[in-house]
């Protein structure tokens, strides 16, 4: 089941865990890269948080082994206490402390872990707690109170980051304004998180390796562009399939349009406004969505859809409600597609057959 | 009026100091019949509650019995070269303590009992030590009961007055207490004294009460 | 010297008083405690730092001389006291033994049989007047005969019969009316004191027992209702 | 044994009326000191302590005063023509509730002001009345306080003694309750009696508190 | 600001409030209409929670109207208390009775509402609570506990319903199971809904009348398609912009591809799973997303694109990122297309420009 790639000890996350909580049992083994994200990622009520909780050290019932590097935070023959493991963990209720004022929350663990005072107007600046330091918890709007939540974690200078839905009451904007901070504490800070979310957008954005839960047990786990990218997965089934590419930016034009080697040809993408500026040779992320791709037997140039790929189909599956999935290969990378069974019968639609992937610049996710 | 001082003082202490002990000795067991699951629970809450259901100079007659030469707990302070608690300071401290302790945990325990576990879970993992949280976040939790527990604890030390007239032996400058003083006046018919003494207590007391209960409430807005 | 003398409640205030008198004659400091006799009893039994006993009755110091507590030579009756049967309404008690007899009043105030030789007086009286089993009803019980006093005292009870000491404390205060009870009808209420088998050798215990029996120390008991 | 029984019945009669009305009473003041903004929040919170810091037969005094036929509740009872409560079982409850009430006002207090207001919100939105959000949501979530408000003040009512000695009159079938006669053994130096006396109590008392703590647990699992 | 449309005392909702928090301040005046679903939306503190609760007779000092019909819940003279108002509620954090089990949780409501068994059975079995009955509330998951206030507000027979992200926590796969039910609720029972969400998903689906709010204030009000459709407002500067069409099922075939008749022509679709068999005549919304229109010069008919309409530039807006967004006239219907700079620029696209807007079947939202 988990990818046992990286069992060398001191440098990875091990994680096997085992507990029961009436009918409910949690039985993972999971080896983590101990430097990037990993998304947990399943259905409600598959034991996403009682995971983390027991990451923690928050059940004191769960039996098994969580180790982050050469630390060892429980094994067979000793537990640390969840004060003295240094995860910073962002509930999937906020769960900030009643008495004390945002600020107060957030001095809370920062003092503990005695961190700057740099450290602490850092987080208040980029999320902009400011004009709430001075308020009560029981004052603060649901997304506020997450932000907070989020803010504290980030000063109590955790070694793992531990994230419960960390972005779910807040807005499309807001969201997309945080994204860029997690995912540069993930480049710089070298801090790994676990990172349970709803979205596929965050798991498309942030995963370097993705674990799919279901009913307290491991479905899959892998690095995340090879899980998503697995056809057989539940993922691949639900509306927002579609695959990562690794890809490396080559030229970006005066309007922000980049220019992106990919392993399947050189593709155009926008890039969000937060994020405009990628030097030559970045290595970035594309991700491209099935129902995005549309295919077409010759190349059309007289259209706004700036990306043409030469594919090949490799196989066609059928999905619930008269689509078609369609894998293709471009270049020797997977590709897929999302047409009707319509489109199939019309353009006679057929593994081998050699045609092109047509995407709209403004479709690609970076 | 002379009489007054010295037993002015001997209360401050002894409802200070009784006060004191009972915070510092109920707060880890009104903690501890919070959040345990042991059997022993309601058994324990039971016996802490068990004294009062005694009249006091009944209870203080038992006390004496067993601070006495003879007692149990008089052999030991015997042995350990203390002499016997009986009409001494230490001996209605203790008593006093005894006598209150239910006054103080329960109202604590109830208190405890209501703190939201994912407050607390979330400090542990904001680096807070079980004692850390319990002072950073269960005393502040529990403002209300804190201040119940103070209030129900010093208030019935200072009107406590059979347990400490029987233990204590009503000792002028040593074990005679306000509570006694005051027995003793309106015993003796001397009621314009009585009043007086009546009057100022209760005037006393009910400021100190406001104090105390404001006092709560800043102490907590300040913290942190 | 030093000297705590352990006083029953009734008499707490004249003790105050003696001491006071006998420490400006002697130089000995005098410390008064008061409790109930039956408190003080118990507490000399467990160690209490008395040097004397001023009892309300005549049996607890006996009965400390017998448990070799008290010293038997020291035996000292040091009062006689007196029941009067008192009332706070003025008009109430013209004939006492009769007002007794007819019953009307809503409550007699009488200090615990059982508990206190005033009590006990009370008792005796009534019985000898044939009417302790008619007023059962009426009777209420304080815990000494202080507590008695209280309930004649806040007029819940009509009238109490009460040690003299205090009957003329109260009529200073509030007036009211009194019949003395003839001595015949009750044995005498003697009060005796004892020095503690721990005050040997204390100088100011035995000096103020000497002085307890000198004239001075009689005229201040007498003057406060006490034979 | 003969004045045993009349004294268990009048304690058994006295301690329950007294915790009865002591809950009737004490849990809309609790509720109101707990949630109330008004600034006589403090004052009458301190006011319900008071009575705490008067020895008992102090208070027992001041009670006889003011129950008598000069007193004020004595005129107010008079004019209404119930004579006076002094030596009667009413007085006698009077006295107690009012002597017990910081024992059970306070801790419900305190437990209710740890109730999350969201919760009640929620239950107003399910067509809950505020009667009955009380009944269904404030009293099944305070039960650790409504059980130490019960527990403390049955079991003050069982050993309070020295006003129920004072305003009673120790009157036997009516007033004289076990910790009177308790207190009247042992002053008689009836020690022997005072022990059985005693144990008695304390085991009753003992197993009348588990049952206490156990009842209120189970109540609310088996509520609604 | 508010749309004034509605002003007849009797039949619509009248919404006139005032209230101050702290700094904060909300004052709305709104008409919605009695029979649909009015969803409220903006960003994360802008007080649709404090407008939720307000109406819900939860804000005692908040002063003004709230009129249900002809049903006053307050005015200047009299103010109904909280459970008088025969509101549902969902609160943003799901608010169960900590002391009960989740079926005793149901039946609070529902008993004092005085439902019947069959309304209590129906939502156990459409929300799947039946294996969570004897759980308390402390026990469930975060999307469970939503769940079960759901179904609780559900039951407990209300007027209106007044929901406050009530999906947030959910999973992708049970938010789609559960939309339907909403979206029935509407249809069928005729209670008005004021929903808040996050996701212009739900907008989409649920939204009859849409009410946008910044910091206490409305900045828009109307019928939904209107403000979806209004390209000046702030949610069309978002990535999910898009125009929505009323439009009637003509045909399905035998894959479940819908055709569909709109203003704008006929177009194809793809409805989902749980919403296959609509009879000819079944008036539907579509929403089509700017980024998934593209523009071709010509008409292909040999690619995967199914639906082609023709269409007139009305208007170009540059967006940030070097993105365009185009407003079309496609048979007197509004269109957006969301393409790059560089396409305006290889195509020489301007105002008054025919062309053909080319929109894939799988990416129509019914
Ligand atoms: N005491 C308990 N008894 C029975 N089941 C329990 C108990 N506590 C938790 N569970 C179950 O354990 C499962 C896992 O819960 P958990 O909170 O970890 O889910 P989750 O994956 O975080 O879900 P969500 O996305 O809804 O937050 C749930 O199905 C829950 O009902
Ligand atoms: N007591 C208070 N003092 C100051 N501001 C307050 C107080 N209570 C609430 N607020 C503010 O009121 C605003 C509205 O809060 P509300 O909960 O209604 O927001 P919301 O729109 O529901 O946000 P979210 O999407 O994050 O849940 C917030 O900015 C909040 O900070
Ligand atoms: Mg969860
Ligand atoms: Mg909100």
């Amino acid at each position: 089941m988990s990818d046992e790639r990286q069992t060398d000890t001191g440098t990875g996350i091990e994680i096997e865990l085992q507990h029961r909580r009436g009918n409910f049992s949690l039985d993972v083994a999971l080896h983590l890269p101990a430097d990037g994200v990993s998304v947990v990622f399943g259905p409600s009520g598959c034991g996403k948080s009682t995971l983390l909780r027991a990451i923690a050290g928050l059940e004191p019932e769960a039996r098994g082994i969580v180790r982050l590097r050469d630390e060892v935070w429980q094994d067979e023959h000793h537990r640390l206490p969840a004060h003295q493991r240094r995860g910073g963990v962002v509930f999937q209720h906020a769960a900030l402390l009643p008495h004390l004022s945002v600020l107060d929350n957030l001095r809370y663990g920062w003092r503990r872990a005695g961190g700057t005072a740099a450290l602490l107007e850092e987080w208040i600046d980029k999320l902009e707690l400011a004009p709430l330091l001075a308020r009560r918890a029981a004052t603060l709007s649901g997304g506020e109170q997450q932000r907070v939540a989020l803010a504290r974690a980030l000063v109590s200078r955790p070694q793992w980051l531990l994230l419960d839905e960390p972005l779910s009451a807040l807005d499309g904007a807001r969201r997309a304004e945080i994204l860029p901070y997690l995912e540069a504490i993930k480049r710089d800070a070298g801090i790994p998180m676990l990172y349970v979310t709803h979205s596929v957008e965050e798991v498309a954005r942030l995963a370097d390796h993705l674990v799919l839960l279901d009913a307290g047990r491991v479905t899959a786990s892998g690095a995340a562009l090879d899980v998503l990218n697995r056809p057989d997965l539940p993922l691949a089934l639900r509306e927002d399939a579609g695959v990562v590419l690794e890809a490396r930016a080559c030229h970006q034009d005066e309007h922000g349009l980049i220019e992106l080697d990919t392993p399947a040809g050189r593709l155009h993408a926008h890039a969000p406004a937060a994020r405009v500026g990628h030097r030559p040779g970045t290595p970035l992320r594309v991700r491209i969505q099935a129902r995005d791709v549309s295919l077409a037997l010759q190349a059309h140039t007289d259209t706004s859809l700036l990306n043409l790929l030469p594919a090949t189909i490799t196989a066609l599956s059928p999905l619930p409600g008269g689509q078609v999935q369609i894998r293709l290969d471009a270049g020797g990378q997977l590709l897929l597609a999302r047409v009707s069974h319509r489109s199939v019968e019309r353009l006679d639609l057929r593994p081998g057959l050699q045609l092109w992937a047509q995407i709209k610049a403004v479709a690609l996710l970076v | 009026m002379s009489p007054l001082w010295p037993a002015i003082l001997v209360t401050a202490r002894l409802a200070g100091l009784t006060t004191l002990i009972l915070l510092v000795l109920g707060m880890p067991l009104a903690w501890w019949l919070a959040r345990t699951r042991s059997a022993w629970r309601v058994p324990i809450g039971a016996v802490v509650a068990l004294p009062m259901v005694l009249p006091p100079t009944v209870l203080g007659f038992y006390l004496l019995l067993g601070m006495g030469p003879h007692g149990p707990l008089g052999q030991l302070t015997g042995a350990l070269g203390l002499g016997t608690l009986a009409f001494t300071f230490e001996g209605l401290l203790l008593a006093s303590v005894l006598y209150s302790l239910p006054f103080v945990v329960h109202p604590l325990q109830a208190g405890f009992a209501g703190i939201d576990a994912a407050v607390l879970d979330a400090a542990a993992t904001l680096r807070a030590s079980p004692l850390d949280r319990f002072v950073s976040v269960v005393l502040p939790l529990s403002r209300p009961a804190l201040v119940t527990a103070t209030l129900l604890g010093f208030a019935h030390t200072v009107g406590e007055f059979g347990v400490v007239l029987m233990v204590g032996g009503n000792i002028e400058g040593e074990t005679r207490v306000l509570s006694v003083l005051l027995y003793d006046q309106v015993e003796a018919m001397a009621y314009g004294d009585a009043h007086l003494l009546a009057g100022g207590l209760l005037l006393f007391s009910f400021l100190a009460l406001l104090l105390m209960q404001r006092m709560g409430r800043r102490t907590v807005l300040a913290h942190e | 010297g030093q000297a705590r003398i352990a006083v029953a409640s009734n008499f707490g205030e004249v003790a105050r008083l003696l001491a006071d008198d006998y420490s400006r004659r002697s130089g000995h400091a005098i410390q008064v405690s008061t409790a109930s006799t039956g408190k003080l009893y118990a507490q000399i039994g467990h160690g209490a730092p008395f040097d004397i006993l001023l009892s309300a009755d005549d049996t607890t110091p006996l009965k400390l001389v017998r448990e070799g507590l008290a010293i038997e030579a020291s035996l000292y009756d040091y009062a006689t006291g007196r029941l009067v049967l008192w009332s706070r309404r003025p008009e109430l008690v013209r004939d006492g033994e009769a007002l007794l007899r007819a019953g009307t009043f809503n409550k007699l105030a009488i200090a615990n049989p059982e508990l206190a030789p005033y009590g006990a007086a009370a008792r005796e009286l009534l019985t000898r007047l044939g009417r302790w089993d008619a007023l059962q009803p009426k009777l209420v019980l304080g815990e000494n005969v202080g507590q008695a006093m209280q309930f004649a005292f806040t007029a819940n009870a009509d009238v109490g019969l009460l040690p003299r000491s205090l009957a003329m404390e109260a009529e200073k205060k509030v007036g009211g009316s009194s019949w003395l009870v003839p001595q015949e009808q009750y044995r005498p209420i003697v009060q005796s004191a004892v020095l503690l088998s721990r005050a040997r050798d204390n100088a100011a215990a035995v000096g103020f027992l000497q002085y307890l029996r000198g004239d001075a120390a009689r005229a201040v008991i007498r003057a406060h209702g006490y034979d």
